[in-house]
């Protein structure tokens, strides 16, 4: 009922030194390849998928709640795109309807999303884990279970290549940090994921908010869905496989608690990017795929632990005695 | 270095694992007037070649309304492909078509099948034990043939880089394999940097890139696939070294890569027909399921090998456009 | 009283809720689905979901949650390989030194919760990448270096795979660690403090619940329940790789939720996460016998999922109203 | 009662700061062995912390503890366990999923064969429940359980483990006079037994009845430590708030209620769909603070959620200024109603979020936007308007009210309604855990809201209160109105014989 909510929340303060100190360890490594403008737009390219869904799925984060159909409505959704821009010969006007189409089956999934939450008090992990099943399956009978392909018209292809996307991910991150910090929408969201009770005896329709949240979450994804589609220039079933944990892992690097009530857009959007660095570093520096894991793995606890003992309850001695040790 | 050892079995396995030598309970059927149902196991149903099998296996049989086949996603994993294995056992399919996510993994439900008179072919993943039949296209000689033939387009001279699938499998290990024995012939080209992307095109894109800024004087990548071969090709053409100006190199020989080749932005790929690797199959497992002919008379798996198509620019045309998957 | 007719009344839904599931394939899909045999496979699916799962449930209880299973499992079997490939050491030795690399990796875990104070979800999916990326560094090779599968055939380790009389032994297994499981959480001093942990980490505290302990420990049951899974998976495939229990974590997680176990932590228990695994291997199963296509079989089984979870939540909601009024109604009473 | 100047406790020179704020600072605190020492202080003086400190939850900055004469280190509960401390923490420690039973004995379960006796637990928890006759069973979840059943079981846990030192902070927070006059006769028993007693408590009339000394801290300093005979009501709340409270023991007062002025609310024949609560009528007038009083579990707190719309009634009617409302808090805060809820940490705040924050929630439509961001300038406004209108402390709007002082946070709660026009406010014993400066400062607000116009529904366990503020009273027993006072005087002993049945107060003297 009343869970204790981690106290972690990335500070500013701690968030830019490990950023810092990131930036500094791979200049000084790799200085010929890790600062150049082009590198660090790749970096930037490379995670501007994760950041979109991320400005979005924010909200069903701090609600507390989860979306696992992340990456099976982002593979639907650029099918949807893919299917109807070839469908319509390949024209501007295409694109322009495709991206309805896509932007349509997201809000319409997270609208199904939030009214069975909301209607029916289904833990949100089971809707989303039944959803995916059923994107996945739907995208494999759009497409017949084969790769759809899509290199015109310019219009389309140009949504994913370096620049565009990175200005749609700030875009995207700059459009949801102000409805989240500025809004009443978005105080609202805080005050429904730190104590859904007391929000509703505030006068707030929790479940109107709430469904809110999971059309935004569904926006961002088929966003995300079209940029990606883009990019590949091809769409297919298993399109943003693996999304789900990165766009899950980049909110929670970036300090967004899945109890709820806690986060911030730029806090996800630095998750995003650290990973991006991450990646990036460890290809530079040529770690094999076998190691990655453990030195991402590592990277993150570190990093992590480092935030949340600053953190933690302060107060108790055995917290400071692991921070002497550490 | 550690000497591996062995293991004596002082039990005489009962149960399970009795195959070698034992009687299969084989029973006859008749393909062609029975009502029988072939069961394909894909390693993984979302990647363009598992489809193209699929199919491939659906066409030999379309023409008879008796035969049907009935398709199962391991997604690409050797425990759930185990259980699928069981299953399809369970169900009295009539023959077993798999590609086996791990030979070593499969073989004891490879062997339980035949034991349990359903003939098992392979598709392109082996089985670490002897069955009805294994279809497959080369790999460790696919790997040497884009060696052989990228080192001819880079002028036998330059550093060059691998992109990698997931490790551990045997198909794409080998691939990897026969590139790197048969570039060990050229003195002058090296591999510089060797990524996973797990397959996938979009991952591919970021490994190019990367690749860009540590070696900004790359002539050459091998993908291990195609996906990520045209990957890499559309990241090299945002970086403003699109159009063969790196010569990258794929495998499989699916649709979208050879359009990529006629194009010019990719420099070539192994080809096979999977279609026609799966019809084989197909066309194997009603042989196999009509005839007496059982797994236990043999010594050795019979294996079928596809004949592979080198493709480039000059040769692409030669592959029909019906043929490409 | 009042609590024992509650969960029961509770458990007999999920029941239900199964034997209609069992009963819509007998029709649908006939004497495929509906055989003996089709049914002990069923239950073979489940019982590594269901080992693995009393350790997951535990963590999911205590607010945590458990991404590493699967890479614990492949690190225990991988260790097992290394034992059986390069060694003469006996099978039981080899099993019991694979026991306690799941429960040390496990302990990990627990250390980066509890101590570092690092949030679970993220903590264990650090852990995922680091046991897998250390299973991969320990695989075994060929002389070229290329990772290969080792078979383990002897008789020894490899009848852990098969069945004593009806039921295979991993089911029995499974069905020890169930009781077990359930006995300790509800039965001990320790299973008390992992609800209460989850329940409410700070009255815990003030409680005199040492939380971290509690975590620690819970974890590193996780760990051992990953390394059981792990030798039996092992066993069934005779072999090990580097890829066992890739993308199995998720198995687990769903089985408990879907018995009933709140990720938020405080409530469930291992029998509802038995159920939930029952349930899921019965999904799975029962699909393949509609003779579907594999694309309408991803959207059968996500409608079934909804409409069932669906009916659950809105019974449970409605019963839990009821209790808090009967309990409202008895303070009343003076 | 030998041995009574022998000192058990003893903390020297305790310091503690969070994040930089000193919250203790060179405080002296000793008790003695069977002695009743109470401990007072504002809301934030820093009360809860001492004793957390004390128990070990939190770590001191600086200074020593004593025992029994001899040094100690106190790390966690276990540590207090064995010196025989037990403690009833102000933030109640219970576990909601676990039943009634559980809880006691959460941590010192009897066991047969290392498996915990379910049985044997249960029948020892009713003994003990039996002992002290609170309403309870020992399997009934916690979970389904009211605040004030919670804090019953709470005073179980403590009282079960026999020990040598009780600390309570704030006991009697959620408790009606009933259970309350339970409590001190355990209490005094307790003493006459050599157990010490460490009592925090707001409520001044119980700590002059029950405290033999009595330490005073002011803003995390000591302030003094008066022994029995000093213990003077006017002095006691001098030296604690450094301010004179007309602290008038409103054991007794004549009630006024104006009939003329219009209806400002009536409740028609209001149902529970659960039968908490049947067939309530009453009506409130413009100006009017109408008292609810009963016992714990009268069904009080239910019928003001069905008012306010939080829960459904079953049948009957709400009508506001003549105008029938459909409730739900949406509506009702819409028509100028406001709710002050019973168990404020569930259900008052959003413990994550600032003061701003907080009292922003419900007043969004009367805070100016620009375009569509919210003007922060506004908020800030209204926000720091309310923390000097009712004195909250810490005076940082930033600050999350989660770790502000239980006065504190209750006052964010009330905050917010008073700064928005109100027909209506309803408040759920809204003096719980206050500080009885703040306290006063409560009725003023209300008193002068009233004055103002504005219709009061007051549900308070608190006797004196009730009788202090409300201008009418009725009284509910197991879900019925069972007696209105009105225009007559009103003793408490009169209101709580009411509550129990007990119609007539000879009778009740009898
Ligand atoms: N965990 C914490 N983190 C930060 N500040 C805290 C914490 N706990 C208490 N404080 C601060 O310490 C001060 C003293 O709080 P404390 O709870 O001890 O007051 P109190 O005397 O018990 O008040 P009340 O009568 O309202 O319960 C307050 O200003 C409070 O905001
Ligand atoms: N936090 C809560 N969660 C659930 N139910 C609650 C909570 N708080 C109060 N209740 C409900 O309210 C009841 C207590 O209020 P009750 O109906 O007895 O009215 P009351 O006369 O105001 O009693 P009290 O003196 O306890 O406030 C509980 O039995 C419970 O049903
Ligand atoms: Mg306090
Ligand atoms: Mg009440």
């Amino acid at each position: 009922m009343s869970g204790e909510k981690k106290t972690f929340s990335v500070s500013k303060y701690s968030k830019l030194i490990i950023l810092a100190v990131f930036i500094l360890a791979l200049s000084i490594l790799r200085p010929k390849a890790f600062l150049t403008v082009g590198n660090i737009s790749n970096v930037l390219w490379s995670v501007s998928v994760i950041g979109i869904m991320v400005s979005g799925t924010i909200y069903v984060f701090l609600l507390g709640g989860i979306d696992l159909s992340i990456e099976t409505l982002c593979g639907l959704t650029a099918v949807v795109i893919v299917e109807v821009v070839t469908h319509m010969g390949n024209s501007v006007g295409g694109v322009i309807v495709g991206i309805l189409a896509a932007l349509g089956v997201g809000a319409l999934a997270g609208l199904l999303h939030g009214f069975v939450i909301t209607k029916f008090k289904v833990p949100a992990f089971l809707v989303t884990f039944a959803t995916q099943s059923v994107f996945l399956g739907l995208s494999m009978i759009i497409t017949n279970n084969k790769i759809v392909s899509c290199t015109k018209p310019k219009l389309f292809t140009m949504i994913g290549s370096t620049w565009v996307s990175i200005i749609l991910m700030v875009i995207i991150a700059a459009f949801s940090w102000f409805l989240l910090s500025r809004t009443v929408f978005g105080r609202r969201t805080y005050a429904v994921g730190g104590n859904a009770t007391a929000a509703e005896i505030s006068g707030i329709n929790v479940a109107k908010n709430t469904i809110l949240c999971y059309v935004i979450s569904g926006l961002t994804t088929a966003i995300g869905g079209i940029v990606l589609a883009s990019m590949t220039q091809q769409a297919m079933a298993s399109t943003g496989s693996g999304y789900t944990n990165d766009v899950i892992t980049a909110g929670v690097i970036g300090g967004v608690s899945l109890l709820g009530g806690q986060g911030t857009v730029q806090g996800a959007i630095f998750g995003a990017v650290l990973m991006g660095l991450l990646n990036n570093g460890l290809n530079l520096m040529s770690v094999p795929s076998t190691q990655a894991g453990l030195v991402k793995g590592i990277v993150i606890i570190v990093a992590v632990a480092f935030d949340a003992m600053q953190h933690a309850d302060q107060s108790r001695k055995k917290v400071r005695k692991v921070v002497k040790k550490a | 270095t550690l000497q591996k050892t062995v293991r004596v079995d002082k039990h005489s396995p009962a149960g399970e694992g009795t195959a070698v030598g034992g009687v299969s309970n084989k029973v006859k059927v008749d393909p062609y007037t029975e009502d029988v149902k072939i069961a394909y196991i894909a390693h993984d149903l979302s990647t363009p070649n598992n489809q193209a099998w699929l199919e491939g296996i659906e066409r030999e049989t379309s023409s008879w309304s008796n035969i049907t086949v009935q398709s199962f996603n391991a997604e690409s994993s050797a425990e759930t492909q185990v259980q699928l294995m069981a299953d399809a056992i369970n169900q009295k399919f009539n023959a077993i078509i798999v590609q086996c996510s791990d030979g070593t993994a499969l073989a004891p439900s490879v062997e339980q099948a035949e034991e349990a008179g359903i003939p098992v072919i392979t598709l392109n993943l082996d089985a670490d034990t002897v069955h009805s039949a294994l279809v497959m296209a080369p790999d460790y000689d696919a790997g040497r043939m884009a060696a052989d033939k990228m080192a001819e387009q880079i002028g036998e001279n330059g550093n060059i880089a691998i992109i990698q699938g997931v490790p551990g499998l045997h198909r794409t290990d080998n691939l990897e394999k026969g590139f790197r024995d048969t570039i060990a012939n050229y003195p002058n080209i090296k591999i510089v940097d060797a990524q996973s992307a797990s397959f996938e095109k979009e991952k591919a894109m970021t490994v190019m890139n990367s690749f860009l800024q540590s070696h900004p004087d790359l002539k050459g990548v091998f993908a291990i696939n195609d996906a990520m071969a045209e990957g890499a090709a559309l990241a090299a053409e945002s970086a403003g070294k699109g159009g063969g100006q790196i010569c990258i190199w794929g495998a499989d020989g699916e649709k979208d890569a050879l359009e990529m080749i006629e194009n010019g932005q990719l420099s070539g790929t192994i080809y096979t027909n999977s279609w026609d690797q799966g019809s084989t199959a197909a066309k194997i497992a009603l042989l196999m399921m009509s005839s007496e002919y059982s797994y236990n008379v043999l010594t050795e798996t019979p294996e079928v090998i596809m004949e592979p198509v080198v493709a480039t620019k000059d040769t692409v045309g030669t592959i029909d456009e019906k043929d490409r998957w | 009283m009042k609590k024992m007719k509650q969960t029961t009344l509770r458990r007999f839904i999920s029941l239900g809720l199964l034997l209609v599931l069992i009963i819509l394939f007998a029709i649908l899909g006939g004497g495929l689905f509906f055989n003996a045999d089709n049914f002990i496979e069923i239950v073979r699916d489940a019982s590594v979901v269901g080992i693995v799962g009393v350790g997951v449930t535990m963590a999911i209880i205590t607010a945590g949650i458990d991404l590493s299973t699967g890479s614990v499992m492949a690190l225990v079997a991988m260790t097992m390989a290394n034992i059986y490939a390069y060694t003469l050491w006996p099978i039981p030795v080899m099993i019991i030194l694979g026991i306690l690399v799941g429960i040390a990796a496990g302990l990990c875990n627990g250390y980066i919760i509890g101590y570092l104070h690092v949030p679970e979800f993220i903590g264990t999916l650090a852990t995922m990448g680091i046991f897998r990326s250390l299973t991969y560094i320990i695989a075994i090779t060929d002389d070229n270096g290329v990772i290969q599968s080792q078979p383990m055939t002897v008789y020894g380790f490899a009848s852990l795979g098969y069945a004593a009389g009806y039921f295979y032994l991993v089911t029995i297994a499974m069905i020890v660690f169930i009781i077990v499981g359930q006995i300790v959480l509800k039965f001990t001093r320790f299973g008390t403090n992992v609800y209460a942990v989850g329940a409410n980490k700070k009255a815990a505290r003030l409680s005199g619940i040492k939380v971290e302990k509690t975590q620690l420990i819970v974890y590193g049951i996780s760990g051992f329940c990953c390394a059981v899974g792990g030798i039996f998976t092992a066993a069934r495939l005779q072999s090990a790789t580097a890829a066992i229990g890739d993308g199995f974590e998720f198995d687990p997680i769903a089985a408990a939720v879907v018995g009933g176990v709140a990720l938020s932590g405080g409530s469930g228990d291992v029998v509802g996460t038995l159920i939930g695994a029952l349930f899921m291997a019965t999904l799975k199963n029962g699909v393949l016998k509609l003779n579907m296509n594999t694309a309408y079989q991803y959207v059968i089984k996500g409608v079934i999922i909804i409409l069932v979870v669906m009916f659950d939540s809105a019974y449970k909601a409605h019963m839990d109203r009821l209790a808090k009024e009967r309990g409202a109604k008895e303070g009343a009473e003076e | 009662m030998s041995g009574m100047n022998e000192i058990i406790l003893e903390a020297k020179g305790i310091y503690k700061s969070f994040s930089g704020v000193p919250v203790l600072q060179d405080v002296h605190f000793d008790v003695r062995k069977g002695e009743v020492h109470a401990l007072m202080g504002e809301n934030g003086a820093g009360k809860s912390t001492l004793i957390k400190i004390i128990t070990g939850v939190y770590s001191k900055d600086a200074g020593t503890i004593e025992w029994e004469g001899k040094p100690v280190e106190i790390n966690n509960y276990q540590d207090c366990q064995k010196l025989g401390v037990a403690c009833i923490y102000q933030e109640l420690s219970v576990i909601p999923p676990l039943t009634v039973a559980q809880n006691v004995f959460l941590g010192r379960e009897p066991r047969t064969f290392g498996l915990i006796d379910y049985a044997k637990m249960n029948r020892m928890t009713q003994e003990l429940i039996d002992r002290y006759q609170f309403p309870l069973h020992p399997a009934t979840l916690v979970e389904n359980l009211g605040m004030g059943q919670r804090q019953l079981i709470e005073i179980l846990k403590g009282l079960s483990q026999n020990s040598k030192l009780l600390i309570m902070d704030e006991p009697t927070a959620s408790l009606s006079g009933k259970e309350a006059e339970t409590l001190f006769h355990i209490i005094e028993t307790l003493r006459s037994e050599g157990v010490s007693v460490i009592y925090i408590s707001h409520r001044l009339e119980e700590v002059y009845r029950l405290s033999d000394r009595l330490t005073i801290l002011r803003d995390g300093q000591n302030a003094a430590v008066l022994n029995r005979e000093e213990i003077v009501p006017k002095k006691v709340i001098a030296t604690m708030i450094g301010k004179i409270v007309d602290e008038s023991a409103g054991s007794k007062k004549m009630l006024h209620s104006d009939d003329t002025a219009p209806v400002r609310l009536e409740v028609k024949d209001l149902t529970d769909p659960a039968d908490r609560y049947r067939h309530i009528s009453f009506q409130v007038h413009r100006g009017e603070i109408l008292g609810l009083g009963g016992l714990i579990g009268a069904g009080r707190t239910e019928v003001v959620r069905a008012i306010y719309g939080v829960d459904k009634a079953k049948s009957g009617e709400v009508i506001l200024d003549g105008q029938k409302m459909n409730p739900s808090p949406k509506t009702s805060i819409a028509a100028g109603i406001g709710f002050v809820p019973e168990d404020r940490r569930s259900q008052g705040f959003i413990p994550l979020l600032s003061t701003t924050r907080n009292i922003a929630l419900t007043n969004y439509d009367i805070i100016r936007k620009k375009g569509a961001a919210v003007s922060y300038a506004d908020e800030l406004a209204m926000s720091k308007k309310a923390i000097k209108d009712i004195d909250i402390r810490p005076a940082d709007p930033d600050k999350e009210v989660g770790v502000m002082s239980g006065g504190n946070q209750q006052k964010v709660v009330l905050g917010k309604w008073l700064m928005r026009d109100l027909k209506l406010l309803i408040v759920d014993e809204p003096t719980a855990g206050i500080d009885v400066g703040a306290k006063n400062e409560i009725y003023e607000i209300l008193e002068n809201l009233a004055k103002q116009g504005v219709a009061i529904i007051l549900v308070s366990s608190d006797l004196q209160e009730l009788i202090r503020v409300s201008h009418r009273i009725l009284v509910m027993r197991k879900g019925d109105v069972v007696k209105e006072f009105k225009n007559e005087i009103v003793t408490q002993s009169r209101v709580l014989s009411a509550g129990q049945g007990i119609l007539d107060e000879e009778e009740a003297q009898a």
